[in-house]
């Protein structure tokens, strides 16, 4: 699926500006299936910025990835070799990025990453033209065992699902939280019912209860945690609480804490205006995903103005140089292009009939990820 | 037969003469599309083997897609990283030469089909079919938590491994060294098909009291094919590893195992070159379908419901006819 | 590990147990009358699940919503069996598997494509939800129990369905010959349509109860759908009584598996790595339990040689 | 070398509380036709089950050719000089007449785990396919995919794969059953011939053949063999004219 009217508006363009290079911009992303939801958030924020810009000779190829590495290899092959684009970009999970991104850059393609930051990536598997603009795995993490220090808890149950961003996952709230382990349970991946692991932590004698369940598992594993009346304090990542889950939760995580690089409350011109200008184009309000593939688009877009991908080290220079206006406030990026950032606590509120987080503080403070200084570049 | 012979020979001519084409007119994307298909036609023609002659309805062949395409990601990333895979008892190095992989990659598909075989073939019907599955679903959890080997993030391999000869990171000369694995499996599964082994095999597929009668042992065929099937969509495994440079859990899991049966189906069961149709027409689908609609599974699932209720004997069998070869 | 977490775990083994039995029990009865291998009784507890979390939306009321996922799943598989399933009765196996398998993607992608890619919200009732004390003081959720009870009622439903109604008769005769109902001067065709639209009615409840307390989403009925293949295969396919055992079985060790293993592989290892190679193993327990059951008894516990 | 070839020895087999098969003794000598016979549900498919190896007995043992073969299966039964055609005729459908007639050969031969060469065209295999083909008759269909075949013709090729065997013994289940009335004599005549080939053990419902043809007859009722002897004697037996109801049955 390709975008033409972007196309068709550069072509006619094309005349008046004079010989102006068209960009292509490769977007392999989750389109279909179980995890579209996300896939079309990064999307509809991309090009929500990218239409913004007014820029017409920006072309954008999307396809979907089905959420399966190998069609994202092969779709990232024709991104390439068939499209020519010039920059990709689009990926939702850590397994297809590893499957598409060190290929990619290796051969000479400039690739932004709008959601998955595996460790490998961040250090040493870090390239001088793989950017991520949304976090290292870990970051959330780190600020949830930040966050349970803050809040005094000295007893922590944990579980994630048993593959490695699970694992990353639970070493990453580990790396920061001081305090014992009540317990720690790898689930299954795709389990859709927690009574056993909530058993365990009705017995564990926890204060606090810490969970990495991204997606459908996140919302069965809320809803059975409220019913089961055990009623500990529960803090997470916010990939259980976007925009697009909540409303499937419901009451059940009202008041829940989670870590998140962005929130819709963040108090900017830019992420105010990100904020309205979503709602009124696709009716209803922007996610974390969203307003990653916003950022990415303006992140682009700002290096454009400077350089072309043609003149690569130029064109690196600008990205490096993150000169946008984020819609997370501060943007940096660290050494090993990841960034360096606020990473806010949320508690889900209802506003209305809707279920959304508002910020209650700062679990860190421009947070470097624990990988830059594995990576030699 | 002999329409079905022409028609054999027009997909293999096609098959060689599209990337040929899209060499020459640098589309080198249609080159890794064309070796994609040929590497499926390829784990097609192994389940061929079991499915189509021996009659042995596997939903858990992805086993051995995995394990061929694991057996290049293991090799691949030690000798990539310059790590043994083990020092004890016997100093073991990884390597990125093909036939070596390859070699590996059959020999441990093997012998997975050789247990799998030795337990599954005591059940029979839904049985077989829900015990390969269970067996798929093992493989499938055992990779996605086994974090060695990079869990469900599977491995990454940053160059295609090398074979003698031959610069294989060129689309068209991986390509054509696909195109000659693929020529010599179908070559060797003509053959089989007329060999003793082909012959029993069949007739205990529509027999197997009558073979049991005249002295053979349906158990071993169906073993031996279910091991050589096996080894065979394993090696097919090894490549489509290659070709993405990439392995992952994905390759064990139950969908895969589908597809694989769907390529068989779609071309037609039991056909020499069923498997290569059906992974043909399965390509062009998801490339063609995929970028028409978002939702473009309805369509392929239409196609497919279409296939199985209308046109029995799979696309072949509607090109040239019912009838099956006979002498 | 104290006795009232073990026995909790118990109940939980046991109420998982149940919903599977829901699935299963419309599984083998539909391969037991028709013999037909049916990859898309998943989709029908996708369809029953949406229906609930649609009219629930709606309407606000938990039993209209159960109603709804009944009608539906049922409405969808009377159709269904009549458009397409009706013509693979007297195919092989292998048909079967690919018909329904382009079944599942027609109905997840048309899933997708009315109510979208985000899940749906399904809760519990107010007069069902919070835990209840137990006699030993143990925890537990009511709509838990809740479930295991309308399981229960569910099977003794349709064990006295089978035992002793006209269609019930029908239906056995249906199972021991095929040709000889038709002789009997049942009408087959209705028949077939009837016991598939009631399997595909229990998988559309099994899909209402649990979308309560899950995610209601695209894709939410394969893995359940394996899980009951499981069970019906380990307890003989056809046999209303091993689904039942064998739902039980899976149930308790799934859950038990990957409540002990863990707790086992910690007296031999260091923690993290127990609970990692523990829950491994845990989520292979149940396919290892099948491939044993069958090499064992290659027709499952019930099944008939 | 003995005079019995295969020796059937008390063997019982119960099915729960149904004893299908109880002590059975049974001898079949070289040169002979003895025939099995006994009304309908007198255990004759479970007794042939039992000697072909698709069954175990609870109890006894089967000798074949000196040798105990009770544990052997029915392939091994088979590569030990036992052929055996069915009831139902039991044929690779969908391959043509002379397949089935190779495969049979082959299955004599053993060797099977070839996988290259064409087996149709090894001219040993052939040889005897076409030798057994010629023998009943169906050398001029041999091209032809058994499902295409008539009944009669099936039946005749269920005999000529037992050819190809080349067996010390025949197991033969019903060999005249729907054949109407010229194709049993036509059948009897051959089978007739057959007897010097090897013995057969001859388990049939027409009375005509197995009158005609047999040199012992054994009666199944119930389970048990009620009688054991030359034809004469056994229709002369009473306890076989009660058995089968009357005198009608028994010409």
């Amino acid at each position: 699926m390709i975008v033409r009217t972007l196309a068709m508006a550069g072509a006619l363009s094309l005349a008046a500006v004079g010989a102006q290079a068209e960009i292509k911009v490769g977007m392999i992303t989750t389109l279909s299936g179980g995890g579209a939801g996300l896939g079309i958030d990064v999307r509809d924020g991309f090009m929500l910025a990218l239409e913004q810009s007014g820029r017409t000779d920006v072309t954008v190829v999307i396809e979907d990835d089905q959420q399966k590495p190998d069609i994202a290899v092969q779709l990232s092959d024709k991104m390439i070799q068939s499209e020519k684009v010039d920059v990709m970009t689009g990926i939702i999970w850590s397994n297809l990025a590893m499957a598409v991104v060190p290929g990619a850059v290796a051969q000479g393609k400039f690739y932004l990453s709008p959601n998955a930051g595996p460790s490998a990536l961040a250090g040493q598997g870090c390239h001088p033209n793989y950017f991520n603009v949304a976090w290292q795995n870990d970051n959330l993490h780190e600020a949830a065992g930040a966050y349970a220090n803050d809040a005094g808890y000295k007893n922590s149950f944990i579980l994630a699902p048993n593959y490695p961003a699970g694992q990353d996952a639970l070493t990453g709230y580990k790396r920061f939280f001081k305090g014992d382990l009540a317990g720690e349970i790898y689930t299954q991946l795709g389990q859709t019912d927690y009574a056993a692991e909530i058993a365990q932590i009705r017995a564990s004698g926890a204060d606090s209860v810490f969970f990495f369940l991204p997606g459908g598992m996140g919302i069965s594993f809320l809803k059975q945690y409220a019913d089961s009346g055990v009623g500990l304090p529960v803090v997470g990542p916010a990939f259980s609480f976007d925009q697009g889950i909540l409303q499937a939760v419901g009451d059940a995580a009202l008041g829940v804490v989670n870590t998140s690089q962005w929130s819709k409350d963040i108090d900017n011109p830019a992420n105010v205006a990100f904020v309205a200008s979503f709602q009124e184009k696709y009716g209803r309000l922007p996610s974390l995903y969203a307003s990653q593939g916003f950022d990415t688009a303006n992140l682009l877009l700002s290096a454009l103005e400077v350089a072309e991908p043609s003149d690569a080290d130029a064109f690196r220079e600008a990205l490096r140089a993150a000169d946008f206006d984020s819609t997370r406030g501060d943007f940096a990026f660290g050494a090993n292009h990841h960034p360096i950032q606020d990473i806010y606590v949320r508690e889900v509120i209802k506003e209305g009939d809707i279920y959304t987080n508002k910020i209650i503080g700062v679990a860190l403070k421009d947070h470097v990820d624990a990988y830059v200084g594995e990576c030699k570049m | 037969m002999r329409a079905e012979t022409l028609l054999n020979a027009c997909v293999l001519l096609a098959l060689a003469a599209v990337p040929l084409w899209a060499w020459v007119a640098d589309e080198p994307f249609t080159i890794t599309l064309a070796t994609r298909l040929a590497i499926l036609a390829l784990a097609g023609v192994g389940l061929n083997l079991a499915l189509g002659l021996g009659g042995l309805v596997s939903l858990g062949h992805a086993v051995f897609f995995g394990i061929g395409g694991y057996a290049m990601g293991v090799l691949a990333s030690h000798a990539q990283s310059y790590t043994p895979l083990t020092d004890w008892p016997v100093l073991i190095e990884g390597t990125k030469s093909m036939p070596v992989i390859w070699l590996v990659a059959m020999g441990a598909s093997g012998l997975a089909a050789l247990a799998i075989g030795a337990l599954s073939l005591r059940t029979s019907g839904v049985y077989f079919i829900m015990i390969t599955l269970a067996f798929g679903q093992m493989f499938y959890y055992f990779a996605i938590s086994w974090p060695a080997y990079g869990g469900e993030d599977g491995l990454s391999i940053y160059v295609r491994n090398g074979f003698p000869g031959l610069n294989t990171l060129d689309p068209i000369q991986f390509f054509a060294l696909c195109y000659a694995i693929l020529a010599l499996a179908l070559w060797a599964m003509a053959r089989l098909m007329r060999s003793a082994f082909g012959l029993a095999l069949v007739a205990a597929r529509q027999n197997a009291a009558r073979v049991e009668a005249v002295g053979i042992a349906p158990y071993r065929l169906r073993l031996v094919a279910f091991v050589l099937s096996g080894m065979i969509t394993g090696l097919a495994g090894a490549l489509f590893a290659d070709l993405n440079r990439f392995v992952s859990p994905v390759m064990f899991s139950w969908q895969t195992s589908g597809e694989i049966i769907v390529f068989v189906i779609l071309g037609g069961v039991a056909r020499l070159y069923g498997p290569v149709v059906g992974a043909a027409v399965f390509v062009l689908l998801e490339h063609f379908l995929g970028g028409l609609s978002e939702f473009w599974h309805i369509w392929l699932g239409a196609v497919l419901l279409g296939v199985v209720l209308f046109a029995r004997g799979g696309i072949i069998g509607l090109v040239v006819g019912r009838e099956v070869r006979r002498d | 590990m104290s006795l009232i977490l073990f026995i909790e775990q118990m109940l939980n083994g046991l109420q998982f147990g149940v919903m599977l039995f829901l699935m299963a029990a419309g599984l083998t009865l539909i391969f037991g009358v028709m013999g037909l291998i049916n990859l898309a009784h998943g989709s029908l507890y996708m369809i029953g699940a949406f229906a609930a979390a649609w009219v629930a939306g709606l309407t606000g009321s938990f039993v209209l919503a159960l109603i709804a996922a009944l009608a539906a799943a049922a409405a969808a598989g009377a159709l269904v069996e009549v458009v397409v399933i009706r013509r693979l009765y007297a195919r092989d196996h292998l048909d079967q598997v690919l018909a329904t398998f382009a079944l599942i993607l027609m109905f997840s992608e048309g899933t997708r494509w009315v109510f979208g890619s985000f899940p749906l919200f399904l809760e519990i009732p107010p007069y069902l939800s919070g835990p209840v004390r137990l006699p030993g003081g143990i925890q537990y959720p009511l709509y838990r129990l809740a479930i295991i009870v309308a399981g229960l009622i569910v099977a003794a439903g349709l064990f006295a369905l089978i035992a002793r109604t006209r269609i019930g008769i029908q239906i056995r005769a249906g199972e021991a010959d095929r040709e000889m109902i038709g002789a009997l001067g049942v009408n087959i065709a209705a028949l077939y349509t009837v016991v598939f639209a009631l399997g595909a009615a229990l998988a559309g409840l099994a899909g209402a109860l649990i979308g309560a307390i899950q995610s209601v989403q695209v894709g939410m009925g394969e893995p359940v759908l394996i899980l009951a293949f499981v069970v019906i295969v380990i307890g003989g396919i056809g046999s209303i009584k091993g689904a039942l055992v064998g739902a039980l079985l899976v149930g308790l060790t799934d859950t038990m598996g990957r409540f002990l293993l863990p707790v086992a592989f910690a007296q031999v290892m260091a923690p993290a790595a127990a609970t990692a190679v523990g829950s491994a193993l845990a989520s292979m327990a149940i396919y290892i339990l099948m491939a044993l059951v069958l090499i064992f008894r290659p027709r499952g516990l019930y099944g008939v040689a | 070398m003995t005079e019995v070839l295969l020796d059937i020895r008390g063997i019982t087999k119960r099915f729960g509380a149904v004893t299908a098969c109880e002590e059975v003794s049974l001898t079949l000598r070289r040169g002979e036709i003895h025939a099995l016979i006994g009304p309908n549900g007198a255990g004759k498919s479970t007794l042939i089950g039992q000697i072909a190896g698709s069954l175990r007995p609870d109890a006894g043992s089967v000798w074949f050719d000196g040798h105990d073969v009770t544990a052997l299966d029915t392939a091994a039964r088979a590569r030990a000089g036992l052929a055996r055609t069915f009831q139902i005729s039991s044929l690779a459908m969908e391959m043509t007449v002379l397949q089935n007639a190779v495969l049979g050969a082959l299955g004599a031969r053993g060797r099977v785990m070839r996988f290259f060469r064409d087996v149709m065209r090894d001219s040993a295999l052939r040889a005897v396919a076409r030798e057994a083909l010629d023998r009943v008759g169906l050398w001029d269909v041999a091209a032809h995919r058994v499902g295409d075949l008539s009944h009669g013709q099936r039946r005749q090729l269920e005999v000529a794969v037992a050819l190809t065997q080349a067996p010390k013994a025949f197991l033969m289940d019903e060999p005249m059953a729907g054949l109407g009335a010229e194709g049993s004599a036509r059948m009897t005549r051959f089978l007739d011939g057959l007897r010097q080939h090897a013995p057969i053990l001859l388990v049939e419902h027409d009375m005509d053949a197995v009158f005609a043809l047999a040199d012992r007859v054994s009666v199944l009722v119930y389970g048990r063999v009620i009688a054991t002897g030359a034809p004469d004697a056994i229709r002369r037996d009473a306890r076989v004219r009660e058995a089968y109801l009357g005198d009608e049955a028994l010409p």
